[in-house]
């Protein structure tokens, strides 16, 4: 998951990375295909080298020392928001198949079934990025139909423009990245379709997985697997107790 | 730390903490708004790792203004849950933000306007669950978050308030204008020799600031570029212990309530683990005026 | 200098300049787009001591978007006065600000909102002459200014334009991250082992810098902490000598037309009197992450 | 005119400090009577001692050196944007009877007669600060009835409560301190009244060389003359071309 999350990551881009596996997988990106992709971090970061060591968050030494520039988050935001950000990564509890995240309630917010953590950035991120990308646990109770809070917009309810008509400024997701597939948007439509499927996995497995009926493009490629230098990046940065 | 605490965080207070993200987090003074019992707070922050939790489960809090709380090695806030799904130890009102509105709240109050106006939050559910967020024309308008008081950690200051602090620094400057009062906790006080020596890395106005408190460890175990890593480990087993709640009464006594000081607290930490023994220092700059 | 004008101030451009009001101001850059004979342009600024006369004078100019322009040793822009009462070189559309105002336009724009709402300007007229600035119901509302182009002097940059500047900063943040593209004129050109040995002094992201010129002296006859003191009796004599266009356009042959670049210029300056030889450095602090 | 300007700040006062005069005011002030008085400068800057040599601008290195934060300009106006700042100086070129500042034309402003440098801060700290000060050579050309155009208000048509009723958040204008006189404003009215006439000179020329209809109250004193150690501070920092 973490290497075709890196794949996302194209050579000069400027990156909006999140905790944890983003923060893996910019720094595959950073030292295989696109050695000059600069990361962005809401804490007030900016880097164009990936960290030397495990990083629990994004504000840890090691992410600090030998950056680029290390300022007030509004001044990151201040680049995303002038639609400066190529790309974004955001977490999630819940997706959608118009690429929706929840991350803040499942239930009715007066009296929660469920309280997740929020936003955090990721609606700063859904709406201003360019292009973003969310990695999943594949599960049917994470892959639903309608998510019950749209804490971070995707495509809203799918029909066409929505995004534009309702004054977002970037063009939404790109991916959802699972443990089992890459789901991926139609331009100018808004439900995810399978885009390949990750080696020994198949589009039933999926299927099963999924809380929506999924939509397949005319041809459903295999996943590229990992090459050695993606799995070397990896191993060197999920030792310590990443999750 | 106590006596700053005492006098000038009463109950009710509106307080901003952790505001440099994941780095520099006040630990120390959460702990001791939870051991002197107060109520009825209103936090305030983007992110602050686990102390919101902890301070939520201790039932010091009336309202949450914040983008996220959990606990990042865990991911899910275990007392932030209890309490808005359940009301233990005591129901809590949620105003939701993102950390770009979070900020865009405090210049508001920094700069004394009722609102600032953003392009973040457009088809948002937030926009609906917090009063204080109103979208119209595809503009949002963020309004005013003003504390009563914040509390910053840095590693250096001077006794006048006069703080120093590196690395990222989140939304420490707009939530320390925007405030009242400022309580400053350091890991150095120094003279003001070394503080105004580079007037430029001054956080905040001493005007601002009320107390200064020199306290070794305060951010344990948030990291302190220079001095502390994070204490993974240490963030991990209160992700663990607090899933129940027998689990975290158990954590909270063991480590806050049971524990008098931040100095006997750092004894309980393996220090040699997460101290930063490394100089990497900044290549000086020349204020000379002739 | 004579290439980055060249390539990244086209005629008609919108340029912020002179941000850190009286320090730092890229007298340099100024000079340089004279001698290009620029046209149209629309210069942004708070306060930028002579700077805005001198390239008002030589016909740079179609509007001014500042907050004050003049000389502040003699008062008074004889420039910006003839151009504003007589037409001479040319008419100027005038929007006046003030300083408080001008930043906040210059945040609008850096977080891409059409307006920032503030307090000040109520009572005043100004708010009857910038049609960019308008009052509603005891607010002001304040439009966005976007430069094409801000120019910066600093005391050190790299080569990647990681900029260090310090002391008192004025409006250079939001006028660099405001802008599409920023030209960075430095005192010293230095390794990026010095830059990033302190990324909290890094004054923009170099994501927007696209030019970085070492040139000595840059910002005379302003001051430049560390490095240069003002030039008191230079600045005095070009508020003397602009009083008549007479004087005005032979005070400009001499320093600016018949000046090749900025080392001739500095030759023809007594810079003994001026040059900071002291040092008065600041305290190192410490990255180190281990 | 220095030493009776230096006399309006207050020990333990947080000052909004202008340009060239009101920057030797508060170093009279800091060294003579307020110790405590902190200067707050709109280049980014606050001070608790006086510069060591002479100011040209308040950007000069003498005034960064030591200073007790160096930061943005939007930082300083923050404070005073709060209400904490207790007293502001403004220069002017024309002032009227109800303390309203000219800074900006002389005639119409779409074909001024004198175009004058603006507002730099002065409408700020007008509208801002607490309370503030003006310093004006005694001039008729310069105190008017009405200035033509308002860049910095007074207090308005001198109406009562025009300042609140326009939602401005500072009390406006305390005292005008002239080459011959202090004006100052009778609370919740807006019309100056001659508080003290300065040593030497007499109400007559005060009339003779004002604008508008002086109003005196009810008893008119001599303004104090400057102290030895008033002298002494003035002298050492206006030796350089200070005008």
């Amino acid at each position: 998951m973490i290497a075709v999350a890196s794949r996302e990551i194209r050579d000069r881009e400027l990156v909006f990375v999140g905790m944890r596996l983003p923060i893996v997988a910019y720094a595959v990106a950073r030292n295989t295909h696109a050695p000059n992709a600069r990361g962005l971090f809401e804490v007030g970061l900016m880097r164009d080298q990936a960290a030397s060591s495990y990083l629990g968050t994004m504000g840890d030494p090691p992410n600090v020392a030998g950056a680029l520039w290390a300022t007030r988050m509004s001044n990151v935001m201040a680049l995303m928001a002038q639609g400066l950000v190529d790309l974004g990564f955001i977490g999630g509890a819940e997706v959608d198949r118009f690429g929706n995240l929840n991350t803040s309630y499942v239930g009715p917010p007066e009296r929660p079934r469920v309280k997740l953590p929020g936003s955090g950035g990721g609606a700063d991120i859904a709406v201003l990025s360019k292009r973003w990308v969310t990695l999943m646990t594949h599960e049917r109770r994470r892959l639903v139909e309608r998510v019950s809070f749209v804490t971070s917009p995707g495509h809203g309810d799918g029909s066409p423009d929505w995004r534009r008509r309702h004054g977002l400024l970037g063009r939404g997701p790109a991916a959802i990245i699972t443990t089992l597939c890459v789901f991926r948007f139609p331009h100018g439509r808004g439900e995810a379709y399978v885009d390949s499927v990750h080696p020994g996995h198949t589009l039933d497995e999926v299927r099963g997985a999924t809380g929506w009926d999924v939509k397949v493009d005319a041809g459903v490629a295999e996943t590229a697997p990992p090459t050695e230098a993606e799995l070397r990046e990896i191993r060197l940065r999920s030792s310590v107790g990443s999750q | 730390m106590a006596e700053a605490i005492e006098r000038f965080v009463p109950d009710g207070s509106t307080i901003a903490l952790g505001c440099a993200l994941e780095p520099l987090i006040p630990f120390a003074a959460g702990h001791e708004l939870i051991r002197q019992r107060r109520k009825d707070l209103e936090l305030v922050g983007p992110i602050s790792d686990s102390l919101f939790d902890e301070i939520i489960g201790a039932g010091c809090v009336r309202r949450i203004t914040a983008a996220w709380i959990g606990n990042v090695s865990g991911g899910l806030g275990h007392c932030y849950r209890r309490a808005a799904e359940q009301g233990i130890p005591r129901a809590i009102e949620i105003h939701d933000h993102t950390n770009f509105s979070i900020s865009m709240a405090l210049w508001a109050a920094a700069w004394n306007v009722p609102y600032l106006p953003a392009r973040t939050l457009l088809g948002s559910d937030i926009l609906g669950t917090n009063p204080n967020i109103t979208d119209v024309d595809g503009l949002v308008y963020i309004s005013a978050v003003r504390p009563d008081v914040t509390i910053v950690h840095v590693q250096r200051c001077d006794s006048q308030g006069r703080a120093h602090a590196w690395g990222p620094l989140g939304i420490s400057e707009e939530a320390g204008l925007a405030a009242d009062h400022v309580i400053v906790s350091c890991e150095e006080l120094v003279d003001e020799s070394v503080t105004l020596s580079d007037p430029n890395r001054i956080l905040l106005p001493e005007t601002k600031v009320v107390a200064v408190v020199q306290e070794p460890g305060g951010a344990h175990p948030a990291p302190v570029q220079g001095f502390w890593k994070r204490d993974h480990a240490l963030d991990n087993a209160y992700a663990d212990e607090s899933r129940t709640l027998e689990g975290y009464e158990a954590w909270l006594k063991r480590w806050v309530l049971d524990v008098p000081d931040r100095q006997a607290y750092m004894k309980m930490v393996d220090v040699d683990s997460i101290r930063i023994s490394g100089n990497r220092p900044s290549e000086p700059v020349n204020f000379a005026d002739e």
